[in-house]
C-alpha cells in the first residue's frame, strides 16, 4: 500500500485593516489553488484578530496579507505578537501590495516589516509567483513541502 | 430599515441628524445650519464648484482635478496650492483617508498623532472629521479653485455635515457607488438611506441658495467595469440625489481603454443622465460629465504611467467631459507626492490643449457602440426602476439584491459578484458571465460572439484566464491580455 | 553641374567613385564593393531592416525606433543595446554627428580625440566615417535588431559606402531632404546628384541580393510643414530612389499635430507613392510608412513632454504606420541620456499596445483632409515632374528653383522660403502664403478661408504673429498659438 | 532744434558652426527688431570669423550668438579671443540656445560660457525677451541705451 500523499498545506488568505481593494486578493486566491495550496480566503477589510482565528481553525502553516491602501504599517503592528500569544509563534507571515502610503523605496519597507516579524515582504509589482515560489520554498525548508 | 422613497421631510432629517452629530466630536461644531450656510455664502464664485463646471460646459471646455489629501492641515494646504500654481489643476480636491471613511475616527485620530510626531503622513488622506470645520474652511480659504470632498465612505452623514459647513462646494458618492466598491459588510439599504441624508442636506443647502455640486462615483471597481453596469448606477444615484434636491450633478465614468466605447459611454451617459432627470421632473438640475483616467492597475514604470495617463486624456478629450480626473506617475506605487501629482496633471492638461480645438470624432463605431450602451443601460435602470414600484432607492436595493444589478471584483456582500467581464477582441469591455443581469438572448449573444471572436483569435476557450490576463493587460503595457 | 536622368550607368557610377573613397582615409578601407557584399550577406535575417518592415506590414503593425548617437564605439553599442532591451527598441538608429553631416571630418576627429580624453561624448552623434568599417560592423554585431543610419547630410557618398560595407541595413535621406532642412549654400542640383550616387549604391547592393532599405527624411524643417509639401517631397525622393534600384522604401511624414489632418497625411502617402512607383514600373519596390512623433520645438517640462510623445503615438497608432520615430522626455533641452530615450520608447510601446488591437478610425474629416491631401500633393508631384522633362531628378531642382516647390522655414537658399504655414481654428496646418506653389485659385481659397476662419475666431487680422504662435505653440502647452 | 535721436544699436546675429537649426533665428531676428534694434542675421551656419566680420563692418555694439545642436561647446572656444584680435575687445558677447550636447545643468554651462568671456548665457526655454532685456540694460549700463 502506497502512502497516501500528504495534504496540501493550508494557508490564511486576507486584505488587512479598513482595505477594500478586492481585485489582487481575487486574483491571489486563483494563484495559489491552482500552485496546489488549500486557501482559505477571508477577503478585505480583515483584522489581525480573524486571521489568527482562521488559521488556529485551520492549522494553517501560512497567513498570506495584503495591504494596498497605505495603512499597512499601522494595521500590520503588533501580527507577529498576536500571533505568538495564540500559540502561532512559527507560523509563516508573508505581507505584500502598497505597504506605506507614497512610492517608496522598497529595501527600506522590506526591513520595517521583516522587523515588525514577518518573514517575506514583497512590494509593488510583485505578482502572485512571487509569493509562490517563496512559499514553496519555506515550507521545504521546514520539511512541509508540498507533495513530500 | 426602510428605505424613505422621495425627497425626506424636514423634520425627519432634523430628528436623524443629533445622531449623527454626536457620532464624533466635532459634530457639536456644526449644530447650527445656519452657521455653514452663512459661511457658503461668501465662498466667492470662483470658488463654487458648480459654477465652475457650468462655465465649462458652456465653453465645451473639460477641467481638470487631481486626487489629493494628506493628513496634516498646513501639509494639505501646501499641496493643494502646489497643485493650483504648479500642476495648473483646474479643480482641487481633498481626498479623504480610509480610517475615515470607516467612520473609524479614534483611528484616524491615532494617524493623525503620529503624523504629528514622526512628520510624514501615515494617513492615506485628509481626516476631515477629526480636523473639524474650521481646519477646513482654513482649506478652503487657503486656495483659488473650488474644493470638492473625494473618499468612499458608506456612511458620510457627518463627514458631509462637516465639510459642507467647512465651504466645500462638491462632495462626491453615492449610497452605491461608495458602498458596492468600498465595503464589505454594509447593506445597500443602509448605505443608500445614509446618502439620503447626504444629499437631503445638499439639497437643504440649495434651498438656501448654495449649490453643491454632488457627483455619484462613477467608476466603481475601476476594474472593467462594463459600461451599461457603471451608467445604470450612475444614474439611479443621480436620480436619488436630484430627489433630494440636488441642483447640480456630476455623472461620472472610469475609462474602459477602447476609444469608441469610451467615448460613446461619456456620450450616452449624458444624454441618458438628462432624460431621466427631465422624465421625473428634476430637468433643473445642472448636469455634467466626469471621465476618470484609467482606474484599474497601472504599470510601475512612470514612462508608461505617463502614457496610460495620456491615452486616458485623449479618450477624455474625444468625449468632451466636462472634467477629467487625472492620475498621476506614482499610481502603480503609492500615494503620489506632490510632484508626481503635478507631472500627472501637467500630461493631462498638454494632451487636452493639444487637442482642445480639434474636431469631435464621429465615426460609425461610436454611434455603434453608444447604440448598445443606450440601450444595455436603459434595460438595467428601468428594471431597478420597476422593481422599486415607485421608489427609486427601494429599486436600488432591490436591484442589486436580485443581481438585476450587479458589478464586477466588488468586495461587497451587496453585490452577487455573478457579472464578470473580460474584453473583445478590440479592447471593449463585454459581458463573459451575466449573473442575473435582465439581458434578454440577443443582447447575450452579442456578448458571447464578441468572446467567442476574441477566443478564436487566440487560440483558446473562453476562460477565466482571459479575464485574469485582461486584468494585468495594462500594468503589463497593453490592453489586451494575451494568453501567456 | 548636370543631373543625370534615369539609373545611372555601373562605369560612371566606378568612375566617380575613387574620388568619393579618396575624400577621407578610411574611404580605402571599402574600395573592394564584393568585401561588402559578402559581410551584408551574412547579416542575418533579424537584422535586415527591409524584412522587419514587410513583417510589419503584414501583420498591420507599427515598430518603434528612437533617434541615438553618441561619439564613441564603445558607449554607442552600449547605448544601442540598452534601447533595445531596457527600451523594447524594434529597429535601432545610429545617428550621425553634425560635423561628419557637412563632411568636416577632422573636426569630427577632434571630437572623437577630445571625447576619449574627457569621457563625455562631445559630438552630437556617431561619427562613422571617421570610426570606420570595423567599429561599424561591430556595432552591428554587437545589437540583435536591425540598424539603420540617421543623419542629415547632402554628400553622403562616402558614409553610405562605409556604412553599408559596415552591415547597416537602413539608410535614411535623399537629396532634397537632407539639403534643405540641414544646410545653406548646397545647391539642389548638388544634393540630389549625390544622393542618385548613395541610391545607386543601395540599388547596387540589391542587384547583389542585398535590400537596403532607403528612407527619405520626411518632416522637412519639422515645423509647421504642410502635408502636401512634405509628402510631395517625399514621393520625389523615393521615385528617385527607385529609379536607381532601391527595393525597399520608406516614407515619410512628420506629426502635425491636428490628429485627422496627420491620419489623412500618411494615408495618402502609402496611397499616392505606391501610384507612383507603378505609374513609373517600379511597382516590385517595397513601400512602407514611417511617422515622426512632434518634430518642432517640445515643451521643456518632462511631463509635458510624455503628453506630446504620446499624444503623437495616438495619430501614429491611427494612421497605421509601420515604422514611429519616437522622441525623449528631453527633447527640449538636449540629446537625451539613455534612459531618457528609452523613457520616450517606453511610453511609445504603451500607447501602441493599448491601441494595437482598437478599430481604424473611419471619419469624415479624415477622408475629407485626404482628399485634399491627395489632391495638393498631386499638383506638387505633378509640376516638378513636367518641369524635369523626363528627369525626375532636374523636375525635383527646378520646382525648387521655380519656387514650385518650397519648404517653409528652410535655412538653405536652395528653397524659396516664400511659403509660409499657419494653423486653422481646427489646428490643421494651412498656408497661410502660397510663394510659388502652382495651385489654382479655389485651392487658395480654401486655405484663406480656413485662416481667415481662425482669425475671425481669435479676433484679430491674419498676420505673422499667428505662425509665430503657432511656433512656440506645443512647447508653451497647446497646439494652435493664441493672442498674447 | 531738437538733436536727433540716436540711431538703433547694431547687433550682429546667427547660428554658429555647423548648425542648421533656423526656426529660432528667424524668430530672434523678428524680436530683436521689433524691439527697436538694428538686427544684422547672418542666418544659420556661420563661422566666428564671419561673426567678427559684420561687427566690423557694421560697427555692432553685439553679437548674439545662438548653437543648438549641441555643439556649441566647441564652436564658441576663443571667440572672446578672436574679438579682441579684432580690436572688439568690449563688444558685448550673448550666446544662448541648447549649448552643450545632452540635458545639462545649466549653471554649469553658464559658467563654462562665462569663462569663455561670454557676457550673457541663455539655456533651453528662455526666449527672446530674455535676451532683449538684457541687452537693453547692458547697453543702457555702457550708456547707449536706446533712444538715448
Ligand atoms: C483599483 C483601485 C482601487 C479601486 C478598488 C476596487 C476594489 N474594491 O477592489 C477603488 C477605486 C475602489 C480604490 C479605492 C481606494 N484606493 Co485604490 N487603487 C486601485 C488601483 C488603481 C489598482 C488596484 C488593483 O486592483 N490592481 C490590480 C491587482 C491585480 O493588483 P494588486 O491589487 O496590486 O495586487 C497584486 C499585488 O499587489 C500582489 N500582492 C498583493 N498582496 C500580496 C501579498 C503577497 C504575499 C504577494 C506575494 C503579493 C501580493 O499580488 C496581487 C495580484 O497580482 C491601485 C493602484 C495600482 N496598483 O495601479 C490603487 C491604490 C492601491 N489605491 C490607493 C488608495 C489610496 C485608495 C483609496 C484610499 C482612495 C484614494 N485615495 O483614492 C481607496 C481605498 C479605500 C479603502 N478603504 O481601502 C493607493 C494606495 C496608496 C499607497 N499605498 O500609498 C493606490 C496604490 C493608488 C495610489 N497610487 O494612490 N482603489
Ligand atoms: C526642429 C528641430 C530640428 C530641425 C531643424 C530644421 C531647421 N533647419 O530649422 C531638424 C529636424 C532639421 C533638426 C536637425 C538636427 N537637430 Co534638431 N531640433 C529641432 C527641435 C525639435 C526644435 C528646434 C526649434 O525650431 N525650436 C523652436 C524655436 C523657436 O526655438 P529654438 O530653436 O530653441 O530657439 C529659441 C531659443 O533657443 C532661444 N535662443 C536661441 N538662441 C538664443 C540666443 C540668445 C542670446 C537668447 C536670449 C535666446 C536664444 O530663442 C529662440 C527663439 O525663441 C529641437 C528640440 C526642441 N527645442 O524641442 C531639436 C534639437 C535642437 N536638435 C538637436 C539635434 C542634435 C539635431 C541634429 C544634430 C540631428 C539629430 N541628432 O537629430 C540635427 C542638426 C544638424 C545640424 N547640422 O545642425 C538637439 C540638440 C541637442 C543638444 N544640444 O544636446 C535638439 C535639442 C533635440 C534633442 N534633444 O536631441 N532639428
Amino acid at each position: 500500500m502506497s502512502p497516501s500523499p500528504a495534504p496540501p498545506p493550508t494557508m490564511i488568505l486576507g486584505v488587512i485593516g479598513a482595505d477594500c481593494h478586492a481585485v489582487g486578493n481575487k486574483i491571489l486566491e486563483l494563484a495559489f489553488r491552482e500552485a496546489g495550496f488549500n486557501v482559505v480566503n477571508l477577503g478585505v477589510m480583515v483584522a489581525q484578530e480573524e486571521f489568527i482565528a482562521a488559521a488556529i481553525e485551520t492549522k494553517a502553516q501560512a497567513i498570506v496579507v495584503s495591504s494596498l491602501y497605505g495603512h499597512g504599517e499601522m494595521d500590520c503592528r503588533g501580527f507577529r505578537e498576536r500571533c505568538v500569544e495564540a500559540g502561532l509563534g512559527r507560523i509563516l507571515l508573508y505581507v505584500g501590495g502598497n505597504l506605506v502610503v507614497g512610492k517608496a523605496d522598497f529595501a527600506g519597507v522590506e526591513a520595517k516589516f521583516r522587523a515588525m516579524g514577518f518573514d517575506r515582504v514583497f512590494g509593488p509589482g510583485s505578482g502572485p509567483e512571487h509569493g509562490i515560489a517563496a512559499l514553496r520554498e519555506d515550507l521545504a525548508a521546514r520539511g512541509a513541502a508540498l507533495g513530500q | 430599515m426602510d428605505l424613505v422613497s422621495g425627497k425626506i421631510p424636514l423634520d425627519a432629517f432634523m430628528k436623524e441628524r443629533p445622531a449623527v452629530l454626536g457620532s464624533w466630536a466635532t459634530g457639536r461644531e456644526v449644530e447650527r445650519l445656519e452657521e455653514g450656510f452663512a459661511y457658503q455664502q461668501v465662498v466667492p464664485e470662483a470658488k463654487r464648484f458648480a459654477a465652475a463646471l457650468e462655465r465649462a460646459e458652456a465653453a465645451r471646455e473639460s477641467l481638470v482635478q487631481p486626487r489629493a489629501g494628506v493628513c496634516l492641515v498646513d501639509e494639505h494646504i501646501k499641496l493643494l496650492r502646489f497643485l493650483e500654481a504648479s500642476g495648473g489643476a483646474d479643480l482641487l480636491p481633498t481626498t479623504i483617508d480610509s480610517y475615515t471613511r470607516q467612520n473609524r475616527y479614534s483611528e484616524a485620530q491615532a494617524g493623525v498623532e503620529e503624523s504629528k510626531q514622526t512628520g510624514r503622513s501615515l494617513l492615506n488622506g485628509f481626516p476631515a472629521v477629526n480636523h473639524g470645520v474650521a481646519a477646513c474652511r482654513q482649506v478652503v480659504e487657503a486656495v483659488g479653485r473650488p474644493v470638492q470632498v473625494r473618499h468612499g465612505t458608506p456612511d458620510a452623514r457627518l463627514l458631509a455635515e462637516i465639510t459642507l459647513a467647512g465651504g466645500f462646494t462638491a462632495f462626491e458618492g453615492g449610497g452605491i457607488s461608495y458602498n458596492i466598491p468600498y465595503s464589505k459588510n454594509v447593506p445597500l439599504e443602509k448605505s443608500i438611506a445614509w446618502w439620503q441624508y447626504c444629499d437631503r442636506l445638499a439639497g437643504i443647502y440649495a434651498e438656501n441658495g448654495i449649490v453643491i455640486n454632488r457627483e455619484p462615483f462613477g467608476p466603481l471597481t475601476g476594474t472593467l467595469v462594463p459600461p451599461c453596469i457603471s451608467n445604470a448606477v450612475a444614474i439611479l444615484e443621480a436620480l436619488l440625489a436630484a430627489e433630494q434636491g440636488v441642483k447640480s450633478l456630476t455623472v461620472g465614468y472610469g475609462q474602459c481603454g477602447n476609444l469608441y466605447q469610451d467615448v460613446a459611454a461619456v456620450q450616452s451617459l449624458r444624454r441618458l443622465g438628462r432624460a431621466y432627470l427631465e422624465r421625473f421632473g428634476w430637468g433643473d438640475a445642472r448636469l455634467s460629465t466626469v471621465f476618470h483616467q484609467w482606474m484599474g492597475g497601472f504599470p510601475t514604470d512612470e514612462a508608461q504611467a505617463f502614457a496610460v495617463i495620456s491615452w486616458g486624456t485623449v479618450a477624455a478629450a474625444f468625449s468632451r467631459a466636462t472634467k477629467i480626473v487625472s492620475k498621476s506617475p506614482h499610481e502603480a506605487c503609492g500615494i503620489p507626492t506632490a510632484e508626481a501629482n503635478v507631472a500627472g496633471l501637467k500630461a493631462t492638461q498638454q494632451v487636452l490643449r493639444m487637442f482642445k480645438e480639434q474636431q469631435d470624432i464621429a465615426s460609425a463605431e461610436v454611434e455603434r457602440e453608444r447604440e448598445l450602451i443606450d440601450r444595455e443601460t436603459t434595460v438595467l435602470v428601468e428594471t431597478a426602476l420597476r422593481l422599486g414600484e415607485g421608489s427609486i432607492a427601494a429599486g436600488a436595493a432591490r436591484a442589486f439584491q436580485a443581481g438585476a444589478l450587479d458589478v464586477p471584483f466588488a468586495p461587497s456582500r451587496a453585490a452577487r459578484g455573478a457579472v464578470v467581464p473580460v474584453r473583445d477582441l478590440y479592447g471593449a469591455v463585454r459581458l463573459f458571465e451575466f449573473g442575473n443581469l435582465p439581458f434578454d438572448d440577443d443582447a447575450k449573444a452579442f456578448h458571447r460572439q464578441a468572446v467567442a471572436e476574441r477566443a478564436r483569435a487566440e487560440r483558446r476557450q473562453p476562460s477565466f484566464q482571459m479575464v485574469t490576463d485582461d486584468i494585468y493587460a495594462v500594468s503589463k503595457g497593453r490592453l489586451v491580455g494575451k494568453p501567456r
